[in-house]
C-alpha cells in the first residue's frame, strides 16, 4: 500500500500548476464564458504538445500508457481553475470509448489527431427519459447497404457543441452498437445548449443520418454497454478528481475570505461558528480526496463489481462532500457569493455540473446498494 | 383551539383566486407557469393591477390607503398570490419604507410618499449594506454632513436591489461619526435623480441584473427627508426588521416549489415507473413536504397570535431561518429531480420541458436567501440572546 | 383559526403542572426505576380522581367528553417529569381500542373502572415480524363452544406487563377480531419486558387461551383494522405530546446547563458553536410544538386521508425533532450526560421509546407519500 | 500509488484470522456474537492470551516486548480484532502510559512499569478531567503538595474508566498553583492501593459500570513515580495523545456494526421482502457505508504515511471526528432497523434475536465518543486553529 505520487507524477501535477498559473487562471475562463468562446484550439494544441492528453492510452495508439492517476492529476489540477479544456470530455469519454470499442485503423485514423491536440471527440449517451442508464438508447441504427442510417437525439453532450467527431450509442437489430459520428455529417444536426457552469453541451440530432460502416465501433450487443458503463466510471472517477480540485479551491478561497473579510471589528474567520463550518468543509474535501484516490486506483480494476463498488462510492463522496463545500461557500463569502463577479458561484456551478454527470447520488447509491458486494457484506 | 378558517376567510381566499384568474394578465401567467423570472416592468404592471383591486398593500391600515385585512386575510391573499407565481412585488415601498414613514414620518412626509408607494408611481429602494457593513451594519460609513438646511452625502452602498429602477432610496448614513456606532445614524430619503447618485447594476449567479452598487458623490438632500429624528436612524431601522415576520417564512413560494418537484418528478421515467413513485425520491419529496408542514403550522400559529393582537412569540424567530433552509432545500431537491436537465441554463424553449425553465435560476438565487435580511447566523445569534438568554458570545 | 387555550384548558395544564412539580418530579422516576417498580396504584388512582383518565371518553361511559387537546395537555405535562403512569397506554389505546370497538355494556364492565383510576388496560398489536403494521397479526382464534380460544405471542405491549384487561388483535376466519384478554385468564402467560427507558413493556402469550364471546370486541373484519389504525393514530397524536414535552423539558435543561457550566473560565454557554446548536434544539422544539397542536386537532377528522396525512406528518416531526434535541442535549452536556445519574439520559431513553412506538420516522414518511394527498399535490 | 496489501500482508492477515478462531475463548466468541459487553476480567483474559502470542501491544517496539509490526500490519491486527468482535483491551496502560513512559520515563521506570503493563499483571486508569475541568484539562485543581520526598495528593478526578479494577492510575496532578494554567501541571503515577484513594464507580446511560469518580485524600506519592519533570507534565500529556490516530477512526468496529445491521435487515420483513432488499433501507444502510469506506480510505491514507515514517498530514485530523460521528450513527441506524426490538435492555436471551441483544446499549454508550478523548468541538477548534491557521475565536 502506497499512496505516494512518483516523481514523474509529482513533475506532472507541478507542471498542470504552472500551466493553470500562467496560461489558464480563473480569470481566463471567466472572459470566455463573457465572450461565448466554450474554449480555445491553440491551448487544446499546447495541452497535445504537453503530452497531456495521451495519458490514458497505450502506446501503439501514440498515447503514454500511463494508469489513471495521471488522467486524476491533471483532472484535479484544471478544477482548481476551471479550465474549459474539454479534457473529461474528449480524452475521458471519446477517446476511451473509442479505444475500447474501436480498432486499430479507427484508432489511428480518429484517436491520434486527438491525442495531438488537433481535433476533440465527444460521447453522446444521454438521451431524453434516459437519466442516467446507459441501456436505455432509444435512437435506432439500421443497415442502410454497406453503411447505416441513424436517427434520434442525444442531449447535454460534454463538448458536443464542438467536437469534430461524436461517440453515439444506438439501438440495432443486435442490441446496442457503438458508431462514431462526424459533426457535419449528413443528416447531423448539432446545437449549443447553454449550461449553468458557462461551459455548454452539444445536443445531437440524428435525422436518418447515414454513417459509414467504417465509423461502427466494434459489434453491437452487450458488449457495447459493458464498454459504455465503463467509460462512464473512467469518467466519473475523472469528475472526482476535477471536483477535488473545485472544492480545493473553493476551501481555499473560502479560508482566504474568513481571513480578510472584518465585521464587528475583528475577521469574521474569529467567529467559532464559522470556524466549525470551515473545518466541516475542511473533513469534506479530505474525504474527498481518499476517495478520488479510491476511484482512480479501482477504475481500472478487473472486477467489475469491485470497480463499480468504488466508483459508486466515490461518485456519491464527490456529489455530497461537492454540494456542502461549495455551498457552504456561498453562505461563508455572504453578500458577495451571491453576485456573478465573485469566483465561488462559479466553482458552485461547474461542481453541479459534476455532481450530476455520469450519474447523481441517488443513481450510484442505489447502483452501490444492488451489487453483490453489498448484500455480502 | 381549532384549525380552520372562518367561511368568511375561506369565501375571501376563493375571491382572490377568481381575481387572479381573472386579472393576472395571460404573458404573466405563462412567465409563472415556467417559474421565469418576472423583469421591474412585468412587476410594476400587476402592482398596479393589485392596487387599482384595492389589494396591493393588505397590510397597511385603512387610514393610509390599504385594505384593513385582518392577519388571516393577509396570510391568505399572499399564500394565493404565491401558490400562483405572480410576480412578487417589490417590498422595499409596501412592506418596509412605507409602514415606516406611517411610524417615524411627519404628515407632510406621510402625504408626500405614500400615495406614491401605494399607487406604484414611485418605486423604491434600500441602501443599508456597505462593502464594509454588512451583518454588522452599525459600522456603516456613508457619511452626511450639514450643510444648511441640507444634508451632503458621500459613500457607497452595496446590495441595493434593483436601485437602477428605482426612484428612491432610502438610506442609513452616518451623520455624527464621534459617538458609539448604533448612535449616529440617520434613516434618510433621497431621490435617485439627484446628481451625483450613480447606481451600477450588477448580475447574481441567478443570471438577473438584481443588485446595485450605489454610489453618492456630494449629494445634496434636504433636511426634510430625514424620517425621525437625526442620529436616531437605528431606531427607524429596528421598527422596520420586526414587519410581517411570517411573509420571511415563504411558504407560498415553497408549496408552490413543491408542487412542481411533484409534476416534474411524475413525468420523469426512472427503470418502469417514474421518480414520484419510487420509494427513495417519494420519501426525499414527503420529508421536506413534511418539514413544511411543520413550518406552515408555525406561520398558522404565529398569525393567529397576531390576530387577538398580540407581540409575535418565540415561534415566530424560527419562520424566517427554517423558511429559507426550506426553500433552498426545495430548489436543491427539484435540480435533483430533474437530472441532466438541472444542467439547463436560459435556454430557448424545447431544450427542457417548460416547467423546468426556471429552476435552476432560482436555485442559485435562492442561496440569497440565508443571507439578505439579516443571515442565519445573525438571526441565531439573536435567539441565542434574546430567547434563550445565552450569555455574550466570547 | 384560534390556537388559544381556553381557560378550563389553561386550568388544566396548570393542575398538571402542580401535580408533576409536588407528586412526581423527575426524582420520583427515577426512584421507581431503581425499585423496578413500574408505576403506583394510589397515582393512578388519583389522577382517576382528578379526571384525567376520563378525558377523551362521551359521557355516557362516565367519562369527560373533551376532545384530543385535553390528552394532549396532559401528555405534554406528565411527559416533561416522566411519569411513569399508564396514561397513553391505558387511556388512549386500550381505552380508546375499547370505547370504539366495545359495546354499552363493555363500556360498562371494563372501561370505568379504568376512568376511575381502579384498573388499567392496555393493546397489545404488535407481533415478532409485524413491524409496525397492524393488518400483519399472526395470532388466530377460532370458535370454541360459545366463546373463542387464541393463540399466538403480542410483543412490546405498553403498561401490558401490568394492566388487568388487554386488548388484542386476532386472526378469525371473518378477518381480524379484536378481543380483551383478562391478564390472568386461563392459556395467558404474561411477562415483563425490560426497557431501554426504564418503564417496562408486557409480553402476551396466549396458547389457546379461553375467551368468553363477552370479551369480543364487535365483529371480526375490516372494522377491526380501521379502529387499530385510528388508535395508533391516536397513541401517534398523543406520543407527539408526550415527545414535545420530553424535548422542551430537555432543551429548559441543556440551556441552564450552558449558562452554569464554566470552562475556560467563562460559561459555555457563551461559545458561539454551543448557542446556535441550541438555537437548533430550540427551533426543532417550535416545530414539534406546532406540529403536535395540529396532530391533536386532526385526529379527529372524519377524513381518514387528512387525518392520517396529519398525524403521520407530526410523527415525523416528532422522531426528528425528537432524536435531534435529545441527542445533541447529550453533546452540550459533556461528560456528565453519558452517566446514569443525570436526568438527560433519562429523556434522552424516553424520546426513544416514543419515536419507535406507533410506526417510527420511515413507516410514517412511507404512509405520508402513499395517501392519495400526496399524489395529487 | 498502489492500494493493495503486499502478499506478506495478506498473509499475516489469514494469519491473524486464524489465530482468533483458535485461540478465541467460546464464552468470549459467544458474547462477540451478540455484540454483549465485557466485563474487566474477560478483557484480561485475552489480554493475557494475546501477551502470550506476542500481539498484545503491536505499537510497541521490540525494545519494550512488543512485536515491532510495521504500521500497516499493526492496522491489519486492529481491524482483525474489531472485526471479529474480541474484547477491545483497556488502552490505559498499552496505548496511553507505556508509550508516555518509554518516551519521558528514567530507565528504572520502565523496568519497573512497562513488563507488568504488557503482561497484564497491573493494569492503568486514566485521571485527566475533573468536575470543573474537563474539555479545559488546564485549568485542573487536583493538587500536590512536596513533603521531603514524597507529594501529597488532594482532588477528585472524575471519568476515570474502570479505576476500580485499576492498580494504578497516571494523574495529572497541579505542583504549581502560581504560574499560568498549562505549566505547574505534573504527570505522576499512583498506586490505588495506596490509603486515601478511593474510586466510586458510577453507571453509564449505556447501563455499564465504566466510570469511576476517584477521591484523593491526604495520598502520598513518592517524587520517584514523576514522568517527566516536575512542572512539565502538560508535554508528557500532549505527547500521549498524538499516538495511534488511526485508532480513533473506529473502523473495524464500525464495518463489524454494519455487518450486523445488514443480517438484522436481512432477518426483518417489512411487506413482502426484507428491510435490506426495500429502496429506502437500501439507501440509508448504503450511504453510511460508503462513508465509512471514505474514513477507511482516509484512515489507509495516513497509515500509509506512518510507514515512510512521515508526520501525520491534515488527513489524520479528520479520522477521530468522522469515525466517532459515523460509529454513532450505525448505532443509530441499527436501532432503527431494529423496529421495536430496539426497546429490549438486558432481557433474557430470546426476548430479541441474539443479533440484536447488544445494539441498545451501545447505541446509548457510542454518545460518549463525541466527547471523551478531547469533544469534537475541541477536535474543531484544534483544526480551525492549526490547519486552517484561523484566528483566534472571539
Amino acid at each position: 500500500m502506497n499512496f505516494e505520487l512518483t516523481s514523474d507524477q509529482k513533475m506532472l501535477a507541478q507542471t498542470v500548476r504552472q500551466f493553470t498559473k500562467s496560461k489558464s487562471p480563473v480569470e481566463r475562463f471567466r472572459k470566455l464564458r463573457e465572450a461565448g468562446v466554450p474554449w480555445e484550439r491553440d491551448v487544446w494544441a499546447h495541452m497535445g504538445e504537453l503530452g497531456w492528453l495521451s495519458v490514458p492510452f497505450p502506446e501503439d495508439v501514440g498515447g503514454f500508457g500511463a494508469g489513471f492517476v495521471e488522467v486524476a492529476i491533471i483532472a484535479e489540477g484544471l478544477g482548481k481553475t476551471l479550465v474549459p479544456e474539454p479534457f473529461i470530455a474528449s480524452v475521458v469519454l471519446g477517446g476511451m470509448a473509442l479505444l475500447g470499442a474501436g480498432n486499430a485503423a479507427q484508432h489511428e485514423q480518429w484517436l491520434s489527431p486527438m491525442i495531438d491536440g488537433t481535433t476533440s471527440l465527444a460521447l453522446g449517451y444521454a438521451e431524453r427519459g434516459s437519466r442516467y442508464d446507459v441501456s436505455a438508447v432509444a435512437t435506432t441504427a439500421s443497415r442502410d447497404g454497406g453503411g447505416w442510417k441513424i436517427s434520434g437525439e442525444k442531449i447535454f453532450i460534454p463538448n458536443g457543441h464542438e467536437a469534430e467527431n461524436i461517440v453515439v450509442s444506438a439501438r440495432t437489430p443486435d442490441g446496442v452498437g457503438l458508431f462514431l459520428v462526424a459533426a457535419d455529417g449528413p443528416g447531423v444536426t448539432r446545437d449549443k445548449i447553454k449550461t449553468i457552469d458557462g461551459q455548454g453541451a452539444g445536443r445531437l440530432r440524428l435525422d436518418g443520418a447515414s454513417i459509414g460502416d467504417d465509423r461502427r465501433l466494434g459489434d453491437p450487443g452487450d458488449g457495447s454497454i459493458a464498454i459504455l458503463e465503463h467509460v462512464l466510471d473512467y469518467g466519473a472517477a475523472a469528475a472526482c478528481a476535477e471536483g477535488l480540485g473545485v472544492c480545493q479551491a473553493t476551501l481555499d478561497m473560502t479560508v482566504a475570505h474568513l481571513k480578510e473579510r472584518k465585521q464587528f471589528d475583528v475577521p469574521i474567520g474569529s467567529f467559532q461558528v464559522l470556524q466549525h463550518r470551515a473545518v466541516d468543509m475542511f473533513v469534506e474535501v479530505e474525504l474527498m480526496r481518499s476517495m478520488s484516490i479510491l476511484a482512480s486506483l479501482a477504475v481500472h480494476d478487473d472486477d467489475p463489481v469491485a470497480r463499480k463498488r468504488a466508483i459508486s462510492a466515490a461518485k456519491v463522496t464527490l456529489s455530497t462532500g461537492g454540494r456542502a463545500v461549495t455551498r457552504e461557500s456561498l453562505q461563508l463569502h455572504g453578500g458577495i457569493g451571491i453576485t456573478d463577479e465573485h469566483d465561488s458561484g462559479l466553482y458552485f456551478k461547474r461542481m453541479l455540473v459534476l455532481d450530476t454527470l455520469f450519474g447523481d447520488e441517488v443513481h450510484h447509491v442505489e447502483r452501490f446498494a444492488s451489487l453483490p458486494s453489498f448484500a455480502e457484506g | 383551539m381549532d384549525l380552520s378558517f372562518s367561511p368568511e376567510d375561506e369565501t375571501f381566499r376563493q375571491e382572490v383566486r377568481d381575481f387572479i384568474a381573472t386579472a393576472l394578465p395571460e404573458d404573466l401567467k405563462a412567465k409563472a407557469d415556467i417559474d421565469a423570472p418576472f423583469p421591474m416592468e412585468d412587476t410594476m404592471r400587476w402592482h398596479k393591477i393589485l392596487y387599482a383591486k384595492g389589494w396591493v398593500a393588505p397590510q397597511w391600515p385603512k387610514k393610509a390607503g390599504g385594505p384593513g385585512f385582518s392577519a388571516t386575510k393577509r396570510f391568505i391573499l399572499t399564500e394565493e398570490l404565491e401558490l400562483a407565481g405572480t410576480p412578487p412585488l417589490s417590498p422595499f415601498g409596501l412592506v418596509m419604507v412605507g409602514p415606516a414613514i406611517m411610524q417615524f414620518g411627519t404628515p407632510e412626509q406621510q402625504q408626500r410618499f405614500l400615495p406614491q408607494i401605494l399607487n406604484g408611481e414611485e418605486t423604491w429602494c434600500q441602501g443599508y449594506s456597505e462593502p464594509e457593513a454588512g451583518s454588522d451594519l452599525a459600522s456603516l460609513r456613508c457619511k452626511a454632513d450639514e450643510d444648511g438646511d441640507d444634508f451632503i452625502i458621500n459613500g457607497q452602498k452595496t446590495w441595493t436591489t434593483y436601485a437602477q429602477y428605482a426612484d428612491w432610496i432610502f438610506c442609513l448614513v452616518r451623520t455624527d461619526p464621534s459617538v458609539k456606532k448604533q448612535a449616529g445614524i440617520t434613516f434618510i430619503l433621497i431621490d435617485m435623480k439627484t446628481p451625483g447618485v450613480d447606481a451600477r447594476p450588477m448580475l447574481t449567479i441567478g443570471g438577473t441584473p438584481a443588485f446595485c452598487d450605489t454610489f453618492f458623490d456630494n449629494v445634496r438632500v434636504p433636511k426634510a427627508n430625514v424620517i425621525g429624528k437625526v442620529n436616531a436612524g437605528w431606531t427607524v431601522a429596528k421598527a422596520l426588521l420586526g414587519h410581517e415576520r411570517t411573509l420571511l417564512a415563504l411558504v407560498g413560494n415553497s408549496r408552490r416549489t413543491l408542487r412542481r418537484i411533484k409534476h416534474i418528478a411524475a413525468e420523469t421515467a426512472v427503470g418502469d415507473s417514474t421518480l414520484l413513485e419510487h420509494s427513495e425520491w417519494r420519501g426525499k419529496i414527503a420529508r421536506l413536504e413534511i418539514e413544511l408542514e411543520a413550518l406552515k403550522m408555525a406561520s398558522l400559529r404565529v398569525l393567529a397570535g397576531a390576530e387577538l393582537g398580540q407581540a409575535p412569540g418565540p415561534e415566530s424567530s424560527i419562520l424566517k431561518l427554517r423558511g429559507t433552509e426550506i426553500n433552498q432545500r426545495l430548489y436543491e431537491l427539484a435540480m435533483e429531480v430533474m437530472g441532466h436537465d438541472a444542467l439547463s441554463w436560459y435556454n430557448d424553449a424545447g431544450v427542457v420541458p417548460d416547467a423546468e425553465q426556471g429552476i435552476a435560476p432560482n436555485f442559485c438565487y435562492t442561496r440569497a436567501n440565508t443571507i439578505f435580511g439579516g443571515s442565519n447566523e445573525i438571526q441565531k445569534n439573536i435567539i441565542a440572546k434574546w430567547i434563550l438568554g445565552l450569555p455574550a458570545s466570547k
